[in-house]
């Protein structure tokens, strides 16, 4: 509950915050604070400079640009859930907004935070993996976008470097897609033992299950349950094992949500 | 927690076993190493800073030498010593020479003690993994820079059930991340 | 160490003081500003018996550093009824038994208070799942749950 | 045979304000933030105290080195485990030898035992220095093999953790009433159960513990501002140790956020609490932190129950059983052995079998000591008894609720005298159960079972006893040495000189809401309204209203706690109404009667004495007193004795308990087959505590209660990996039940005014875990509805249990045999 010394800066813009970023290798952005706080709480790790994010406007907003949406890095959870824009254009980033922990943390934790702490527990990881989203990162030389399938890299780990800040989160038109989540959490709300996503587009489900690896695994198949749950199984996971769940059961529920996932996205 | 692997270097087997045997070289293999001192062949201490992607975690390391045969099997021991962290490890290094190439059978016995074990062992699992994935591709370096030869692209054995499969290479130090 | 300046106003009362970049918000308001309402019950950000209102919005203390609260506007518990006339939340607390030893109570009452200002009449799964944050062991949840629905439907004005 | 326990003279308390759920006094304060806990008390330049905690669960300190730490700016001071073995002697063992040579000090000394055990204590001027000091301390250890399996404890080759023990056994004893043998060879069958096992859990109070020490050196008094639930206890550990008379403790509660039994061992901190403030001549602030609290404070008992057999007719009569049962106290026997009598309270639970053999072992492992944790000790053995009940009625092809009916013990029995002496003073057991059944609509539920087809629907019930008021002779049959018996509850009250009745209780309230409750007792017999009583908050040694036995525990305050409130309040009323039965022209005591702050002669109503003037005149105008009244002081303080006697050493024979409250709880739970996610669709508690003095508070002690339990059977666990590292050692792992995880509780009650109680009431609130009874039985009735012949053999039952058992249900079928 007693952090370590540290530097703490609150810049008004996005290319002040790059810059801080980068002024040492161990500054960290803090958006929502809901993972980063509790792991410096435990002095685990300490990051040097702490860079908050809460001040930039620029960084927060939901656009719809053709049917594909536009968030913010710093858009909250509880915005999420509020917005017509999601409502309209893909409902299933309300629903599973809708399901993280509690009204304080989605009152406070962002799309962003969640993304980039990638957690192997947290929802947005395998969800972006699955609606197949684009992550746009702006660094001292300039802003590139990223496919999810890249973004992620390992656990805390991802294509965000030092000195770098992911700046929006693009989610492509829904179409005739058709979006599901399933999951087994640590009590209602809680953090996930396994957690999966599908899109299922013209016949074809593309899963991403979460909390199985160090980052979001992605399986296609054709979009019948018994295909998906093939297709999970061939994908040889081997998954951590810890005090809620052992390998085994944990890729056995990998098949079993995958299959849900599924359903529910019909 | 026990981890294994392979790796294949194109590099002759008492090239590489150089490498594991020269302290300096084995520091630099560290991840966030920021220094090191060599007390004897057997024994030396380097001072590392983890890199996590939620912050650095600050170890003090001591490296023990605690069985060899040349050229062909080591067996290191280390303790790092940190605030939210006691690591404890036991590294055993195979060598079989094949021609100019050289094959190694490596595992690792891990135990976490002090609060980071209590973090939730499913992060704790894939995060040693990416670490090994770290030590090993700076130890191909080692291993290169040695040979003097700038070629890359030595075939890595990496097969499904090893611990690389998770880790990409991760390009020069950790990265920023927020939440 | 890094210090820095934070001017909040919490209840109503405004407050300048240098706080440690360090400090986390929770302790900012129960050791600076002495106001012990806000408790501490866990370390991992997941019990909410430090929930505040910060700028209208209910967020756990706990996971935010004193500076962040530079320029905003805090609620805490003492915050609730100033002047000793006690909310309708409050009072239905005290009249459905929807507290025993009090601790996890200042920051239930900062939910419930939330929840109300956005869902007037809310169902109980919403009722739930607006105290979903805020951890109880003595209560089982029920007659909290009983209270602010109480509290809701006016019946304890 | 000792004689059944004399029946006190029954008062019929005049229809007033006990029987009512009046407005809780506490409210007003807690609901504006303005309860004053442990962490709110704030000193001038007082320290801050950090304990460097041990990495390792068994590891021997080599050296400690505090140098680098005390040299920091802003570090007042240190205490190191040397200073304590200079400075302090070990802690008061209860147990027998070799048990009771285990050393037990304020800091970890020669060796660590567990992870998270407090090695060195760092003083600073703020917590986040503090806890960088912290780190500056260098501590050197030697690991040594790590045992977390109770199983193991006796093996040669398991670790010994007290080498001044020589052994890791704390207590063992065998308890053998009726003729268990002769019973199994009569029975129709006998069913065998190779291994049962209660898991390792705590009610972990969402206030930890905290304190803040002051020493006056004038006088060597010690002041502790603390959240210890037992502090009579607590100062009977301290005293010898820090070497100082027991008054030199003053302890001080004001508002604890919860206790259930996890705030009575900390007295090892608060002595390096009171050793810093003596050194460091400043008060001493500590405060304990969600993972100090999952690592080093309480657990509850986890046992091991083996070689289960049960003598038991065709038609499911049950006539006995014997067990072999391993307590696991983790690393050091704070308030054990206590745990190794205390089940025998409810030896038989609630049924009528009259053999039972229990072998009793109690070890040490490297893991967090226990304290009484809520339902201590009785919960296991009941939970046992109903474990026995629904495997014995599946393997007969018998309804377990008929198994139950037939083998209750009948209302028309009590007070029915168990096996080993104790007396079930009153109850319903069989009616409880209708209602329960009735709430839950049993025969929908049973009618759903077979018509749902993708989830496997479940009845379970849970039946349970809550065993109020300790008789602490029960001790005597663990350590004959010991001289604790009987038990006691002191309250005092006063009419002060403008009027005032101000009460101050022994009992130390952690939310029961004792004010309200002391107060509604105090007016009925003062006739006056419990808004005219000022009950002060809290426990303070420095009242002088306490006793040995005094705090807050085993569900006691509605007996010993109200009599004590009842005991002072007669002798005040019967001395109100000697001094106005003198003022007014000598009207005999009886003659007089109290109403509305008046006492009134009843001959004569206008002839009327305000309690001022009573008040008043002792304090401050005596001088009018009649001759014979000149003892009256209106201030009056009551000890209240139960009437107990000592068991017998021989035949471990005697009452343990004064009252027995019931719990009986009926579950419906829906499993997902693929998962084994266990839904509780319908849930209901019955509860009959005798007379209800406050029926919310009632009510909520059931609520909570049945949360802790619902939370043990299905969420919580204190899990250990083989190197001694705790798993769940924060609320991010160690899942709480919060509200959204909870069914709605339906609840139903009876009263069976106990006759051992003048009140009728009967001590309630630990619930002695009757949701985890009931839902293990749901969740077994499930599994065999559908074909599965599992046993459900744990007391924690998490989705990946569930589904192991319905995919492999031969794995735990094995642990049962039935022979003929």
């Amino acid at each position: 509950m007693l952090l370590s010394e540290l530097e703490y800066a609150r810049p008004g813009s996005v290319e002040e915050a790059v810059r801080l970023l980068g002024s040492n290798e161990n500054a960290r952005a803090l958006a929502g604070g809901q993972s980063l706080v509790n792991v410096m709480k435990t002095r685990v790790a300490t990051p040097e400079v702490v860079v908050d994010l809460n001040r930039i406007d620029a960084l927060r907003g939901i656009a719809v640009a053709d049917g594909a949406l536009e968030i913010g890095a710093m858009t909250t959870y509880t915005a999420i859930i509020d917005s017509p824009e999601v409502a309209a254009a893909r409902p299933i980033l309300a629903e599973v907004a809708r399901t993280i922990a509690d009204v304080q943390v989605r009152n406070r934790g962002t799309i962003g935070g969640n993304v980039c702490s990638n957690d192997p527990t947290n929802h947005f990881p395998p969800l972006a993996a699955a609606l197949g989203a684009e992550l746009t990162i702006l660094g001292a030389s300039g802003e590139r976008t990223v496919g999810a399938e890249e973004f992620f890299e390992g656990v805390y780990m991802t294509a965000v470097h030092p000195g770098e800040l992911l700046t929006k989160v693009r989610i492509p038109a829904k179409g005739d897609a058709r979006d599901g989540w399933a999951s087994i959490t640590l009590g209602k709300d809680g953090t996930g033992i396994v957690n999966v996503a599908a899109s299922v587009r013209d016949g074809t489900a593309r899963v991403a299950i979460g909390c199985v690896a160090a980052t979001p695994v992605v399986v296609t198949a054709s979009a019948d349950e018994t295909a998906v749950q093939d297709a999970v199984r061939s994908a040889g996971l081997d998954p951590p094992a810890d005090v809620h769940a052992s390998a085994e059961y944990r890729r056995h529920l990998a098949e079993v949500l995958a299959a849900r996932a599924v359903r529910d996205a019909a | 927690m026990k981890v294994e692997g392979t790796k294949d270097f194109d590099a002759p087997a008492q090239l590489v076993w150089d490498v594991l045997n020269d302290p300096s070289k084995m520091a630099n293999l560290l991840p966030g190493v920021e220094s090191f001192e060599i007390q004897d062949d057997r024994r030396w201490k380097a001072s590392v800073k983890v890199p996590l992607g939620m912050g650095g975690l600050k170890l003090n390391f001591n490296f023990e030498k605690i069985e060899e045969r040349p050229i062909e099997y080591a067996k290191l021991s280390s303790k790092g010593q940190g605030v939210g962290a006691i690591v404890a490890m036991e590294t055993q290094f195979h060598l079989t020479p094949e021609g100019e190439r050289t094959h190694m059978r490596w595992e690792a016995d891990v135990r976490i003690a002090g609060p980071v074990g209590s973090m939730g062992q499913r992060v704790f699992q894939p995060i040693v993994n990416q670490q090994v994935g770290n030590v090993l591709n700076a130890l191909e370096a080692q291993v290169e820079e040695a040979k003097g030869g700038g070629a890359t692209g030595a075939e890595q054995g990496i097969h499904p059930g090893s611990p690389e499969a998770y880790s990409a290479d991760p390009a020069g130090p950790t990265h920023s991340a927020e939440s | 160490m890094s210090t820095h300046e934070v001017a909040v106003t919490v209840n109503g009362e405004r407050y300048e003081r240098e706080v440690e970049a360090r400090k986390l918000l929770v302790h900012f308001i129960r050791d600076d500003l002495d106001l012990t309402g806000t408790h501490v019950g866990c370390d991992t950000g997941n019990c909410g018996a430090c929930t505040i209102l910060l700028d209208g919005q209910a967020v756990k203390s706990c996971m935010l550093l004193a500076a962040q609260a530079d320029g905003a506007e805090i609620t805490t518990v003492e915050g609730l009824a100033p002047d000793g006339e006690l909310t309708p939340l409050q009072r239905a607390f005290s009249e459905h038994h929807g507290l025993q030893c009090g601790y996890c109570t200042p920051g239930m009452l900062i939910s419930a208070t939330h929840l109300l200002s956005h869902t007037p009449r809310p169902t109980d799964e919403e009722i739930r799942r607006g105290i979903q944050g805020n951890i109880c062991r003595c209560t089982g949840y029920v007659n909290i749950v009983k209270a602010i629905r109480a509290a809701s439907q006016g019946q304890s004005l | 045979m000792t004689e059944t326990t004399v029946a006190p003279q029954k008062v019929e308390l005049e229809v007033g304000y006990a029987g009512k759920s009046v407005p809780r006094k506490e409210d007003q304060r807690l609901v504006q933030g303005q309860g004053v806990f442990a962490d709110d008390m704030k000193r001038h330049g007082m320290g801050y105290v950090h304990f460097v905690r041990a990495p390792y669960a068994h590891a021997r300190i080599v050296s400690v080195d505090v140098s680098k730490a005390e040299a920091v700016d802003g570090v007042y001071g240190t205490l190191t485990p040397d200073e304590v073995v200079e400075l302090t002697d070990p802690f008061f063992e209860l147990t027998t030898p070799p048990g009771s040579q285990i050393k037990d000090y304020a800091l970890a000394v020669g060796k660590v035992r567990h992870i998270g055990e407090p090695v060195v204590a760092v003083v600073a001027e703020s917590r986040e220095l503090a806890r960088d000091a912290a780190e500056l301390v260098e501590v050197e250890y030697e690991p040594l093999d790590v045992l977390v399996d109770a199983r193991r404890a006796e093996d040669d080759a398991a670790p010994v953790l007290h080498d001044d023990a020589g052994t890791n056994v704390v207590w063992s004893g065998t308890f053998d009433w009726g003729d268990v043998d002769g019973a199994l060879k009569a029975a129709d069958r006998v069913v065998r159960i190779k291994e049962l096992h209660f898991d390792r859990f705590a009610s972990t109070p969402l206030e930890c513990s905290a304190a803040l020490v002051e020493y006056e050196r004038g006088t060597g008094q010690f002041t502790l501002y603390c959240n210890h639930q037992m502090p009579g206890v607590a100062a009977i550990w301290m005293g010898p140790a820090l070497r100082v008379p027991l008054d030199k403790l003053r302890f001080v509660t004001h508002d604890i956020g919860g206790g259930f039994g996890n705030k009575i061992t900390t007295h090892p901190q608060l002595t390096a609490c009171c050793l810093l403030a003596r050194k460091l001549k400043r008060p001493i602030q500590w405060t304990e932190w969600r993972t100090d609290q999952h690592t080093a404070n309480a657990h509850g008992n986890e046992r091991w129950f083996h070689d289960v057999e049960v003598a038991v007719q065709n038609d499911g009569t049950m006539l006995g059983f014997k067990v072999k049962a391993i307590d696991d106290c983790g690393a050091f026997p704070r308030y054990e052995p206590l745990g190794c009598i205390i089940w025998a309270q409810v030896t038989p639970g609630l049924y009528r079998w009259r053999n039972i053999r229990v072998d009793f072992t109690q070890v040490v492992t490297n893991k967090s000591p226990v304290a009484p944790n809520r339902g201590y000790s009785r919960m296991q053995q009941l939970w046992l008894t109903e474990r026995i009940c629904d495997i014995v009625a599946h393997e007969l092809g018998l309804d377990p609720i008929e198994v139950r009916k037939k083998n209750y013990v009948r209302s028309d029995e009590m007070p029915y005298e168990t096996p080993n002496g104790c007396v079930y003073d009153s109850g319903d057991y069989a009616r409880c159960l209708d209602i329960a059944l009735e709430l839950i609509d049993y025969d929908a539920a049973r009618a759903r079972q077979s018509e749902t087809a993708d989830k496997l629907i479940g009845i379970g019930i849970g039946s349970t006893l809550d065993s109020g008021t300790n008789n602490f002779g029960q001790s005597t049959l663990l350590n004959p040495e010991l001289q604790f018996s009987g038990n006691n509850e002191v309250a005092t009250i006063k009419l002060d000189i403008f009027g005032e009745i101000v009460l101050t209780l022994g009992t130390v309230p952690q939310g029961q809401g004792h004010e309200t409750v002391a107060s509604q007792v105090a007016a009925d017999i003062l006739g006056v309204s419990p808004d005219q009583i000022h009950v002060r908050p809290g426990h303070d040694s420095y009242w002088n209203s306490h006793a040995g036995f005094s705090g807050t525990y085993a569900s006691q305050f509605a007996v010993t706690g109200l009599e004590a409130v009842k005991g002072a309040t007669e002798k005040l009323s019967l001395e109100i109404r000697r001094l106005a039965g003198a003022v007014l022209g000598g009207a005999d005591p009886d003659d007089v009667v109290l109403e509305g702050g008046f006492a009134k002669r009843k001959d004569n109503p206008e002839a009327a004495l305000p309690f001022m003037a009573c008040g008043a005149i002792v304090n401050a105008n005596n001088a009018v007193l009649p001759p014979d009244v000149r003892d009256v002081t209106l201030n009056c303080r009551h000890v209240y004795v139960p009437p107990f006697t000592l068991p017998d050493q021989e035949t471990k024979f005697g009452n343990l308990t004064l009252t027995y409250a019931t719990q009986i709880h009926a579950c419906v739970v829906e499993i997902d087959p693929a998962t084994g996610h266990v839904d509780l669709v319908d849930y209901a508690a019955v509860d009959d505590c005798g007379i209800r003095i406050h029926p919310q508070i009632v009510e909520g002690q059931v609520h909570g209660a049945t949360a802790h339990a619902i939370g043990a059977a299905l969420h919580e666990t204190f899990a250990y990996d083989e190197y001694g590292q705790l798993l769940t050692a924060n609320f991010y792992d160690y899942h709480v039940p919060h509200a959204l995880d909870l069914p709605e509780i339906k609840t139903g009650h009876i009263e069976s005014p106990s006759p051992f109680s003048s009140l009728g009431t009967k001590g309630m609130g630990e619930g002695g875990g009757a949701a985890i009874h009931a839902i293990c039985a749901g969740i077994q009735d499930a599994l065999r509805h559908a074909g599965k012949e599992a046993v459900v053999h744990d007391s924690f039952n998490p989705p990946e249990r569930v589904w192991r058992m319905i995919r492999n249900p031969q794995e735990t079928a094995a642990l049962v045999e039935v022979t003929e």
